[in-house]
């Protein structure tokens, strides 16, 4: 008994030095937020302040950052979810010749280097004119997030059983009626999660309005934080605050749809 | 009016063959069982029925208009199933609503409707509760009501009672014959339970890989099974088979000879006896002697089930109300010939 | 159960659904087909401007523009000036980046730019910029510093309008120098006297973590590292990056190689810290303010960014608390001290219509006056730090404001341009800076011998660039000037000072 | 009788429209810049005048393979990988899962939400805090915490330390898609067969690698490939700690092919990059189908 309970102490060490460890970043981001100290290293300043906040909430181009990054994150997250509906739904529940290609299809794109195609993206966009365009943004984020929202997607309805299919079939839905009635809403946790775990990625991804984008006015939030760091007059202190900004809903969001994440993950991997 | 009848009905999924070329027909008010084992094709035949599935061939008439290739909300058919399928994010009004409103009820008559069935049902104090809430026996109610909702013209019935308790399960059967002598509507019924299709069933089919073997009212398919299959199928516990050869020009069990006109012009001879056919006493002179040892005996409630074996090893089962047996005695028990079935070389059951 | 049943409904829910999802998916596909379609002509009615947006500045430029274009632009009505960004550039290499990708296409193009001089050739070479010959006079002309205007003239023809010039030179912690033991003020007559105070820092307070000198150097500092630091001391070693008789690159020459062994020196020694370069000017600033950096090699921008009362990290005694000198030439040869010339500049877009460009100018014109000029780099201004290339702002009365807490620094920083040198004005030239970035690291933090990290350097020209971009090394160069000099009879100690003089010589020529 | 089966096929067949506008939306914006990519791959391109360019053939290819330091970027970007993806993420995602699976439902929670935060961190916001808290120059969080216990100072983001450091940083953010992965897979074996291994007497060792490893196994796949891929294309997080830097000690391949492209202007080399990466990926994605398949 007493060998045992050893054991259990031994986990729960190693466990609380990890999560401790994971920690250790997100120190110089919160002390720094607080400090009226200017400083890339870390130092414990004298005093705390919450004039780095004060001064990021009161400045209007910070403030416009983050209303076009929920603009284009929600914009494109519900591109990718409506035009991965159909498909997911036909490739869970129907069977027909070109299945299986089209289906690992899109499981090639899943996985897919984006950052090799924002070079050829940019010179598309400049030819058909949705450079530098929120428009722009939207349609490639969205476009990049489909194919695994296919994937969860069709994992989810796999789920659920044939009998409640054939019950609304024969209760008189037709597919899309059935679609509407059964599928979407029985899966709608699920859905939740894929909404959220779409805004996330679109709200921390860089690159793509970093290339996409040049005009002021249009910046999301990701793309003024690194402006914000690589610049050669940052105010770091107003940079942790603004990334604390940033990443809190991000965080607050993952916690809240962990327990429907793992169910979604768990379901990806039964496909 | 209602009259269900399946012509030559093929199916095949992949290069497998489901239903072989099945014919049946199921006449208007009829409460009718396809009883069969697991993976026999009663299920697709209920499909096919239902319009879930499309035969390969074949066709399928309601009152003689051919429906074959109808979608199912065409059919007027409804359907319960084994899981009950109910829509989990609906609570039960929502759920016997469903099929209504798919059909775009108006509101009132749907409310009018649900509240007639809950209360045949007794599930109205049910009405706000979601599937997750209910107890086996109260989710079947439901899709029960959900089917009754839409006063279909068929009633298609998937195991409906299998996954219950077997309480729950006879109270429901109870209903579910009322139900149908109230509606007088026409009822496909599929199980695997032999017990459900005698006790619910006006006629009950029996398939068997695809392929009817019999169809007849419980009585007739208990006592005159057509072949080996039925026979051994139906009953609990099980009929006692004696595989007999010819020796001497006539067929044996024990010393005993099993006589018989048709028995001439085989070589092989399947004797089929009931369980509740073997005799302790004997009746009459017809009856054939049987050397055995009672090996154990089962209390059932109403009487034994003695477990015994002959003298050549083979175990065989006889239901009896005498308690007073001793274990491992050897007696002779008596072979009630008159009920006897007997088999030809093929299975297929002969006249004596 | 059939159809006119009075219980039945008689409209389908569903087809509102549909309706919808066809309505989004039709309204998507409208923006792209109507963007696709619709590509607004360029009309002169707007101006559009460009210009590099760091940390906040996009408001400042907006004021900036209002303010400078409200008397012009009542005399044109029909003109509206608009700043346009681009904003998601955080550092010069990306703000050069973006702008070759707005300036691919006339419909991203901007009208009027605000250019790094030294990206005038790269693009003067792609045809993005327009000349400007026949809108400026010589009144003009002869106003702006030469270091400015030369590095936005290629081959006599003007692509840009200097705003703002800065300058390289060597700031020190008067403390620590005294600390020890260097006499105050500080004048370091040649890279000896620099290495030497490094050392003499490090023996008496690198202990208590004092870091005695700073150079930039590395990729992640960008031109921090090419231009602020390396080219900075290149200059005054009298040699260069770029041959202009061939039009080639330099793989060696005695310049690239003394100046490399500069840096393999102080970083061996542990007089600098490459860590430093990772934030370019702003751990400098920290640290000079701190009192834990001895001696930085620096531009003229770091006191308005850093030290200046609103800067990151504001100095309140600093003429007293830090020094500034110029940057000594290798061996203190003459003319003694070297500073590398930087600065941006208003260039027009070749795409505009020809009708429209005079209009245009105009505007460029009155943005580049001295006045405005000198309004955009005072503190808090869009380009706060620089100095007004016009030659005529000292005379102008705002000149002091420039630098309100100290004026001194004005003149000083105004007077090391007469000694100043500029990148190659070669379309090539960002890439080799790339390169030369990388080869600094190759001895800072590679730890690779001056001798391997130039073979590395040229033979990453020549890949790059193409084989045959590189000059004939000097060896062979010098080879074929010893047998002139020999058949001259001249002693070769002589003939090597005298070298390195015309050689010299030579470069002033050719670089100013 | 033969009408009403055509249109019974053709009713049935209506769905499958469904599937146009994703594919002409997945054609236009995710198929065709790949095709773009490939096509600019075999050209001069340059970001100075991406207007005029002219094809080259392979010959962008045949520089990339016979440079050097390309060659390394492949070789740093292996070692990224197999020390990140495979070794840091996936094995220490199992082993934390397991440790995670025996412990108490709160501090559970707790743990796990403590490692999604990592992983819900946006890369930039990681890249910066990471590189402030190594931070040599001046003394990030970690180097004061060393400085406290009279420990030197360590240059994290110097030659030797650098592709480790990024590796942790990585390892840092990716673990928690690990953990939950193999959370979940762990919570999906029957807790019978976990029951039955005890009473069969396997020690907690025993029990990880003869059961839980074996029951894993498409867990396993599935997390392996989709962390490969995720370190494959990393970029933001080496962008913004060290540039690829120092010299070339982080320069991992997307990091090459943004310097190919905007230090050096080529986007004709930067797409071949690109489409080398592609075809890394996606027959990284093949092995990974295939073995599935075994199952």
């Amino acid at each position: 008994m007493i060998k045992i309970k050893l054991r259990f102490v031994v986990v729960y060490l190693v466990l609380t030095l990890l999560a401790l460890a994971f920690l250790i970043p997100f120190i110089w981001l919160f002390v720094e937020s607080f400090s009226p100290l200017n400083n890339v290293g870390f130092t414990i300043p004298n005093r705390f302040t919450l004039d780095p906040f004060r001064n990021v909430l009161t400045n209007g181009t910070f403030i416009r950052s983050i209303y076009m990054g929920l603009i284009q994150s929600l914009g494109a997250t519900f591109l990718s979810v409506m035009f991965a509906i159909g498909p997911a739904y036909v490739f869970s529940r129907k069977s027909f010749k070109l299945k299986t290609p089209l289906m690992l299809g899109v499981l090639l794109l899943t996985g897919f280097p984006v950052f090799s195609l924002l070079v050829p993206t940019f010179i598309f966009f400049i030819d058909i004119g949705l450079y530098n365009t929120v428009i722009g943004v939207i349609l490639f984020l969205g476009v990049l997030n489909l194919p695994i929202d296919i994937w969860i997607m069709k994992n989810s309805f796999d789920q659920i059983p044939k009998s409640i299919e054939r019950a609304s079939i024969v209760d008189g839905a037709g597919t899309l009626k059935s679609l509407f009635y059964v599928f979407i809403p029985l899966t709608l946790p699920i859905m939740a999660v894929l909404i959220i775990l779409n805004f996330v990625i679109n709200w921390g991804n860089f690159y793509v309005p970093f290339i996409l984008l040049s005009s002021s006015h249009l910046l999301p939030i990701s793309v003024r934080i690194y402006s914000f760091f690589g610049a050669f007059s940052v105010r770091y202190n107003e940079l942790a605050a603004l990334s604390i900004i940033y990443t809190v809903p991000a965080v607050i969001l993952y916690i809240f749809a962990q327990k429907y994440m793992i169910k979604a993950l768990s379901g990806g991997i039964k496909g | 009016m209602s009259s269900v009848e399946l012509k030559n009905i093929n199916k095949m999924y992949d290069k497998v063959t489901v239903l072989k070329d099945l014919n049946l027909k199921i006449e208007d008010q009829e409460f009718f069982v396809l009883l069969g084992p697991s993976g026999s094709g009663k299920s697709t035949t209920l499909n096919t029925m239902a319009g879930l599935d499309v035969p390969t061939s074949g066709n399928i008439l309601f009152d003689s208009e051919d429906v074959t290739y109808f979608d199912p909300n065409k059919r007027g058919v409804a359907m319960v199933f084994q899981d009950y399928a109910l829509y989990p994010h609906m609570n039960v009004y929502k759920n016997m609503a469903f099929p209504l409103k798919m059909k775009r009820y108006k509101n009132e008559y749907i409310d009018k409707k649900i509240n007639e069935v809950a209360n045949i049902l007794g599930i109205k104090e049910l009405l706000k509760r979601l599937p997750r809430e209910l107890s086996g026996g109260q989710a079947q109610r439901v899709a029960l009501g959900r089917a009754l909702v839409r006063d279909p013209k068929i009633f298609l019935l998937d195991e409906p009672l299998s996954n219950l308790d077997a309480k729950i399960r006879s109270q429901i059967r109870n209903e579910l014959k009322l139900i149908h002598s109230d509606l007088k509507k026409t009822f496909v019924y599929v199980t695997h339970d032999q017990q459900e299709a005698m006790y619910l069933g006006d006629r009950v089919g029996i398939l068997n890989e695809g392929v009817i073997q019999q169809i007849g009212t419980p009585q007739e398919v208990y006592k005159h099974p057509k072949n080996i299959f039925v026979a051994k199928f139906l009953g609990e516990p099980e009929i006692n088979i004696f595989e007999l050869d010819k020796n001497d020009g006539g067929f044996k069990i024990g010393d005993a000879p099993v006589d018989g006109s048709n028995l001439d012009a085989l070589n092989k001879l399947t004797l089929g006896i009931r369980p509740e056919n073997i005799l302790l006493k004997k009746r009459s002179e017809k009856d054939i002697p049987l050397k055995i040892v009672i090996r154990a005996k089962e209390f059932t409630g109403s009487g034994f089930i003695l477990i015994a074996s002959t003298e050549s090893g083979k175990e065989i089962r006889i239901i009896s109300d005498q308690a007073n047996m001793e274990i491992d005695e050897p007696i002779t028990a008596y072979i009630d010939y008159e009920n006897s079935i007997l088999f030809d070389e093929h299975g297929d059951s002969i006249n004596k | 159960m059939t159809e006119n049943d009075p219980n039945i409904k008689p409209k389908n829910k569903l087809l509102v659904y549909v309706v919808i999802i066809v309505m989004i998916l039709a309204a998507v596909g409208g923006i792209a087909a109507f963007h696709y379609l619709y590509k607004p002509a360029k009309k002169v009615e707007t101006i559009t401007i460009a210009a590099p947006v760091y940390y906040t500045s996009s408001a400042t430029w907006t004021n900036y523009l209002n303010n400078v274009s409200k008397a012009w632009e009542a005399s044109h009505p029909n003109v509206k000036i608009k700043f346009v960004g681009p904003s998601s550039a955080s550092s010069e290499s990306q703000y050069y980046s973006k702008l070759n990708l707005l300036t691919s296409s006339k419909s991203t193009a901007p009208t009027v730019m605000l250019e790094d001089m030294f990206y005038t050739a790269t693009y003067s070479h792609s045809g993005v910029l327009a000349p400007l010959n026949s809108y400026v006079n010589s009144s003009y002309t002869s106003n702006i510093q030469s270091s400015a205007l030369g590095q936005m003239t290629i081959n006599h023809t003007i692509y840009g309008l200097p705003a703002t010039v800065t300058d390289t030179l060597i700031y020190y912690n008067t403390s620590i120098l005294k600390e020890a033991g260097i006499h105050t003020p500080w004048n370091p007559k040649n890279w000896t006297d620099i290495i030497n105070a490094a050392e003499k820092i490090n023996n008496t307070l690198g202990s208590k973590g004092v870091v005695p000198l700073n150079i930039y150097q590395g990729v992640k500092a960008d031109e921090a590292s090419s231009f602020t630091g390396f080219e900075t001391m290149l200059y005054g070693t009298g040699h260069g990056l770029y041959n202009f008789s061939n039009s080639k690159w330099y793989g060696n020459n005695p310049g690239l190689n003394a100046t490399l062994g500069f840096y393999k020196t102080v970083f061996s020694k542990g007089y600098a810290q490459a860590s430093i370069s990772h934030t370019p000017y702003v751990t400098v600033g920290q640290y000079m303010k701190q009192g834990k950096l001895g001696i930085a090699i620096d531009g003229s921008w770091m006191y308005g960014y850093q030290w200046a009362p609103h800067g990151q990290n504001p100095i309140s005694n600093f003429s007293k608390y830090i020094g500034v000198t110029a940057v000594p030439t290798e061996f203190g040869q003459a003319p003694y001290n070297t500073t590398m010339v930087g600065g941006w500049g208003w260039a027009m877009y070749n795409g505009i219509p020809n009708s429209e460009k005079p209009i245009v100018a105009s505007f460029m014109k009155t943005l580049d006056n001295t006045t405005n000029q000198i309004i955009i780099n005072l503190p808090g201004g869009a380009l706060a730090g620089g100095l007004p290339p016009a030659k005529n702002a000292v005379n102008n009365s705002l000149f002091t404001k420039l630098m309100p807490t100290d004026p001194s620094l004005d003149t000083f920083f105004a007077g090391l341009l007469k000694n100043g040198h500029y990148r190659p004005p070669v379309a090539t030239y960002p890439k080799i800076s790339y390169i030369l970035q990388k080869a600094m690291s190759n001895v800072v933090g590679g730890g690779d011998s001056v001798s391997t990290a130039l073979t590395i350097y040229s033979k990453d020209i020549n890949t790059t660039l193409g084989s045959g971009s590189v000059s004939p090394s000097i060896a062979a160069l010098n080879a074929q000037n010893l047998n002139y000099k020999q058949y001259n009879g001249n002693s070769f100690a002589l003939m090597s000072a005298l070298e390195t003089y015309v050689n010299y010589n030579l470069y002033n020529l050719l670089l100013w | 009788m033969l009408n009403t089966r055509k249109i019974k096929f053709n009713m049935q067949n209506i769905i499958y429209l469904i599937f146009v506008p994703t594919f002409v939306y997945l054609g236009i914006f995710f198929l065709y810049p790949i095709y773009i990519s490939i096509k600019y791959s075999f050209t001069n391109i340059s970001l100075t005048d991406i207007l005029n360019y002219t094809y080259i053939g392979f010959s962008n290819y045949h520089s990339l393979l016979t440079s050097g330091s390309f060659i390394g970027s492949i070789y740093t970007t292996i070692i990224f990988l197999v020390l990140s993806a495979i070794i840091g993420q996936m094995f220490l995602g199992i082993v934390v899962a397991y440790l995670l699976s025996v412990t108490q439902k709160y501090f559970r929670l707790i743990i796990t939400s403590i490692i999604l935060v990592a992983w819900a961190t946006p890369q930039v916001t990681a890249g910066i805090m990471w590189y402030s808290t190594l931070s040599y120059i001046p003394s990030g969080t970690v180097n004061v915490f060393l400085n406290y216990f009279g420990i030197h100072s360590i240059n994290f983001l110097s030659l030797h330390l650098a592709l480790i450091s990024i590796i942790i940083a990585n390892v840092w953010l990716g673990l928690g898609f690990s953990v939950l992965i193999f959370s979940s897979g762990i919570s999906g074996i029957s807790p019978s067969i976990i029951k039955a291994s005890r009473i069969d007497g396997a020690n907690p060792f025993t029990r990880f690698f003869k059961i839980i490893l074996p029951l894993l196994k498409k867990s396993i796949i599935t997390d392996l490939l989709l962390i490969t891929l995720f370190t494959l294309g990393a970029f933001t997080l080496v962008f913004v700690m060290t540039g690829g830097g120092p010299v070339n000690a982080t320069d991992i391949m997307t990091i090459y092919q943004y310097r190919a492209g905007f230090s050096l202007f080529s986007l004709g080399i930067a797409n071949a990059v690109g489409v080398i990466i592609i075809v890394l990926a996606i027959s990284i994605s093949i092995l990974y189908l295939i073995s599935l398949k075994g199952d």
